[in-house]
């Protein structure tokens, strides 16, 4: 029995990868999750610029839910910044997929040519952050666009590229095929939801930004459809990685039998103690493979078509 | 397992029930917060939010049936606004967040703080003084002049009844000796014979000097402090930014305070903190 | 101090309606809730023709989200066969909003004129159920057919015409605006999401139709949201019923200072004593009135803008 | 009160670690459930997930140490499915759903029943066995032939101990006394000074016909009916396809077992259900 975990041409050691923006602003967190035993880390989302990102309150949990949600609005020290982290990484050989996002195919292709001299894993295109007034979910939700800045970025590179799918569209699969055409090597599905909380004492949104994304337990039975139903339309043409809510093991094997070759884990991880999670998660997957005489994951993909 | 995840909630609204000014630009809050047994302890902190303004965190004071003692320090936008807030205002609380401080028995405790750093220091220094297994506790306070000194008064008055001993001084004389924390601190050190931890909290350039004054002397068995000039937006581990190099811990969940072995390890320590981009910045 | 809430022309008796689907599909169920204290209430949606919806397992809860899903699937007894049904809810004085479904235009149109001779208080256009094959889901997601069907519908009958929005669209304003401009009286958000649960010893999905809608605590913070979006967009021009996740007198409160006039409650009154979910709604909301000092539910709508 | 809703969950996977023919078509069950601590009563039902063919509710036999049991009675596809399964497949489980019958003290218990009825009544059976407070607990078993008897030999072994009073027919008389289980039933009515309850599971129809018999007698002082001809989908109370008229009672969370003065409110008791599209259809 193994965990190693093929998504494309790439290999890891099992199908747990930190999502983008848990823990991810600086090498220090993505090296101690690396180390906790998840088989690849995902960097926040960089840009071109630094930014701030929205004001506080920016992330706080829905414990009745077991959810959270986040309006942090790609706060990042800008591609040029964040250079020195990933150098980090990946002399400490950390693999590592690093996270960017644009407001046009441009900005993409600088900041991808402004990394793409480290041998990281691959870059994942962010073409969904809700948060920003303008920019991502446009993107996102634009099918042309998709297709034109994954064809650009893939002509500049020999990276890996992924494409982080948002849920908040009418129809995913006409994204997801501009993606796949444009060339993408796998696809991410999904980031948060579009979503919200208003105290009612003060009456006001609580959030800095006012409105945010949802993540977390709430959002699972959302993420393993859209896994579902880009593997019903594209089988194993094309590597899928789940993501949302992902709070057990038992929820890692739900995502890989909807069709997920590996998956995403973030909101689960900002606990006290990530690496209890992670070793708990791996036994529970193992446990899981043996009773059910699974010897690789690749076996569990896709299982519940 | 699955119950030990996001234990943490949005933010409970909690009445003001009482305003201090505790000193210059400096005032003491009580606030009712409408939970049962929810315990807090020494060193832990909560993120309070300002309704409409800002979110940020500050280190609890004292907590007792339900009611929650922060002592708030003018600064930026954010305590300004927490300052203008009167006695029926709702604020909110998330919380209790990060590690305590750890006090061993048979010891000398040595609190050694300046500015907002005394908030969790005065909440330790009520649970100690409930105890009967401490060799001494010793208060350390600096500050620029008479009126920055928090909690002047109540840390007197323990003082006069010698249940603590309290070491203040002023960078202008006008209270207590003139000069830092440190001479005062060093003289019991060299002169003491029993073995003390220090808790610290104030801000980390001065953090830093006493640890290196403390690594000097064998009878400090350890050093625990609070490290509180990180930038946080989650305050349950989830965003980082609030992490330190190299060892990725978070100031958040596996800080506040530290121990001398962590901090060994912290190579940040008094020397750069990220900003809320995530870019460094210099202490 | 007064509940009475005013939706467009219509005043009820407090804002609290019975969404369609739940506890919906008799008129005593229908009856029953309203006796038990809500101030109107939503059929499950009718069709032309009698349907068996889809094969069980059609609903279960997900309770570690405080939630549901269902593929339920618009069964129904078709509109004639359901005319006893409204009937007897009419000549008892039930304030009933008929919700109704439809494949196109036409159908949309026979249904209503079946119906229109009723005294009812509102149709209700379901352009959002996501459990039917073909019909629903793309009708819901395409503004143009929504105006066309709004315009054709509100031709036929002075009866007001709710519609129902469906969260699962990349802009929702562009879909509302399509209602209104199409003349309707009200708008409700959200129906259900896309969502779906596998079972990972079976390696099979859970509902017979395998793909489902989620709805209870889970998808609040996206509803309110929905609610929030468009009153930034309508303020006041188009009243807005609030709809998903509704646990509580404060949730309901919640949706009312994003903008809602009144709510509708669905999976929270699938308990034992629904009857004791809706007092307890009702006192926590006039608690809340009290303490605010909220002279009328309508003072309370947008609140937090 | 918020914690009172949606008590329920998704299926979750029992382990069948028994099955044995009961008689003709049915068969016995026993189910490893992975839970702890819940309980069932008799005249509870579960909703059984036979996975990737039909969910429908039926009665518990009987519950103990986490162990499930169930009687499956073959109708259409998905009992069939049921069948079919093995010692060592999982199906699903939701549950424990409905009401359950309630037995005063000091009565003549009278439990009536017919096919896959009598699952909740052997549950109801074993319960009332471990008490002392019965003046006579009786079973009144009719079925169209020998072979259709379900729980015979328990049955008869109990009666033999003396610990029931088991009354026996077969349309066919090819066990008991031939005829309907309404004749021993009214014998023991019209000789019986002692106050009784009845409790009946089986077709509708069968359970109108005691129903306006047990009206005729004083000492019949309660009749409880569970009424299990009716199209479920949720079984907790959400989706009303179960539901009777005028009162708009779900059978799944109200009933299934309804009271003398309950049943006396139904309208539709005996008449008519409503179909999986809601339409009604004549029992
Ligand atoms: C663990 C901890 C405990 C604290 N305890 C107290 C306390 O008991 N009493 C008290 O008055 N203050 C306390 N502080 C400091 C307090 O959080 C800052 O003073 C406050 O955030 C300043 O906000 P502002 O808008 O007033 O000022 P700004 O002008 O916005 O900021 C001034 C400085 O405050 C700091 N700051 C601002 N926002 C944050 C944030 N979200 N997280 C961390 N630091 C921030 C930064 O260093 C910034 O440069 C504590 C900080 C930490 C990290
Ligand atoms: C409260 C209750 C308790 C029951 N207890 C038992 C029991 O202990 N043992 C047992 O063998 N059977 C029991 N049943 C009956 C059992 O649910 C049906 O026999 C089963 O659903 C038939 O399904 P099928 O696919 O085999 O047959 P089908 O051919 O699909 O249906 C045959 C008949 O079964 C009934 N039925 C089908 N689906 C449902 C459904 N979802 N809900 C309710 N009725 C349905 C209908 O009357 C239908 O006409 C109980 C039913 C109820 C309501
Ligand atoms: C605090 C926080 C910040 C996030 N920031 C980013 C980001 O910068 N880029 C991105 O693609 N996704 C971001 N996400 C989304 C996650 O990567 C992930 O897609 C989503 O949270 C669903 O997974 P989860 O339920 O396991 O958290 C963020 C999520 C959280 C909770
Ligand atoms: C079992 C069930 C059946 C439903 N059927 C319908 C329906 O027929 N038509 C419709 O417009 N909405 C239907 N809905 C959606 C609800 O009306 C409501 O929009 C949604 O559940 C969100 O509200 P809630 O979270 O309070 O349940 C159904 C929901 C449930 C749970
Ligand atoms: S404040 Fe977010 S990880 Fe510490
Ligand atoms: S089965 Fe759904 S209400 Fe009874």
């Amino acid at each position: 029995m193994s965990l190693i975990t093929k998504i494309g041409s790439i290999d890891i050691r099992n199908p747990l990868i930190l999502a983008s923006g848990v823990m991810g602003t600086s090498y220090s967190t993505l090296q101690r999750i690396y180390n906790g035993g998840v088989g690849a880390v995902v960097t926040k989302s960089i840009g071109l610029n630094s930014r701030k990102g929205n004001p506080n309150p920016s992330v706080f949990a829905l414990n009745e839910i077991r959810s959270a949600i986040n309006s942090v609005g790609l706060a990042n020290p800008g591609y040029q910044v964040f250079r020195e982290d990933v150098e980090i990484l990946v002399k400490n050989h950390v693999p590592t997929i690093v996270s960017i996002f644009g407001e046009n195919e441009n900005e993409f292709s600088e900041i991808l040519n402004g990394l793409k001299d480290f041998p990281v894993l691959a870059f994942e295109l962010n073409l969904s952050c809700p948060n920003t007034e303008k920019g991502g979910i446009q993107i996102g939700t634009d099918s042309e666009a998709v297709f034109q800045i994954v064809k650009r970025l893939k002509s500049e590179t020999e990276v890996p590229l992924w494409v982080k799918l948002t849920p908040n569209v009418s129809d995913v699969i006409e994204i997801a095929e501009a993606a796949v055409n444009g060339g993408c090597d796998a696809l991410v599905a999904i980031n948060t939801l579009k979503a919200m909380v208003i105290d009612i004492h003060t009456k006001q949104p609580i959030l800095g930004f006012k409105k945010g994304g949802l993540s977390g337990a709430a959002i699972k039975p959302i993420g393993v459809r859209y896994i579902y139903d880009l593997y019903e339309r594209f089988e194993d043409r094309i590597p899928l990685i789940g993501a949302g809510g992902i709070m057990s093991g038992e929820d890692v094997i739900e995502y890989l039998l909807a069709g997920a070759s590996a998956v995403q884990i973030g909101t689960a991880l900002g606990v006290a103690y990530p690496e209890n999670m992670i070793k708990f998660f791996i036994s529970k997957i193992k446990k899981y493979m043996r009773e059910n005489e699974f010897k690789s994951i690749s076996e569990i993909t896709g299982g519940a078509h | 397992m699955k119950k030990q995840t996001l234990a943490n909630s949005k933010p409970l609204m909690g009445k003001i029930i009482d305003k201090q000014e505790e000193c210059d630009d400096t005032y003491n809050f009580l606030i009712d917060l409408p939970v049962k047994n929810k315990t807090a302890k020494p060193g832990q902190f909560v993120m309070l939010w300002v309704p409409g303004v800002d979110e940020f965190p500050v280190g609890v004071a004292g907590y007792e049936n339900d009611v929650l003692e922060l002592g708030i320090a003018k600064m930026g936008p954010g305590t300004t606004a927490m300052l203008a807030k009167n006695i029926g205002d709702f604020v909110g609380i998330r919380g209790f967040y990060g590690k305590s401080f750890q006090t061993p028995k048979n010891i000398n405790h040595l609190l050694i703080g300046g500015g907002f750093g005394m908030t969790p220091l005065k909440f330790l220094t009520k649970n100690l003084i409930e105890r009967d297994d401490n060799l001494s506790i010793q208060i350390f306070e600096g500050a620029r002049t008479k009126s920055k000194l928090m909690y002047l008064d109540w840390l007197q008055n323990l003082h006069e009844k010698d249940q603590i001993i309290f070491n203040v001084c002023t960078d202008d004389g006008s209270f207590g000796y003139k000069g830092f924390p440190t001479v005062a601190l060093e003289k019991f050190l060299e002169e003491s014979e029993t073995p003390s931890v220090l808790y610290v909290a104030g801000p980390e350039r001065m953090m830093k000097v006493i640890f290196d004054i403390g690594k000097k002397y064998e009878n400090v068995i350890d050093m625990q402090m609070s490290l509180a000039d990180r930038y946080m937006r989650c305050g349950f581990g989830i965003c980082s930014y609030c992490a330190v190099d190299p060892t990725g811990w978070r100031i958040c969940v596996d800080g506040p305070v530290f121990n001398t072995k962590q901090l060994e390890q912290i190579s940040d320590f008094g020397v750069y903190r990220r900003l809320d981009t995530g870019e460094k910045q210099r202490i």
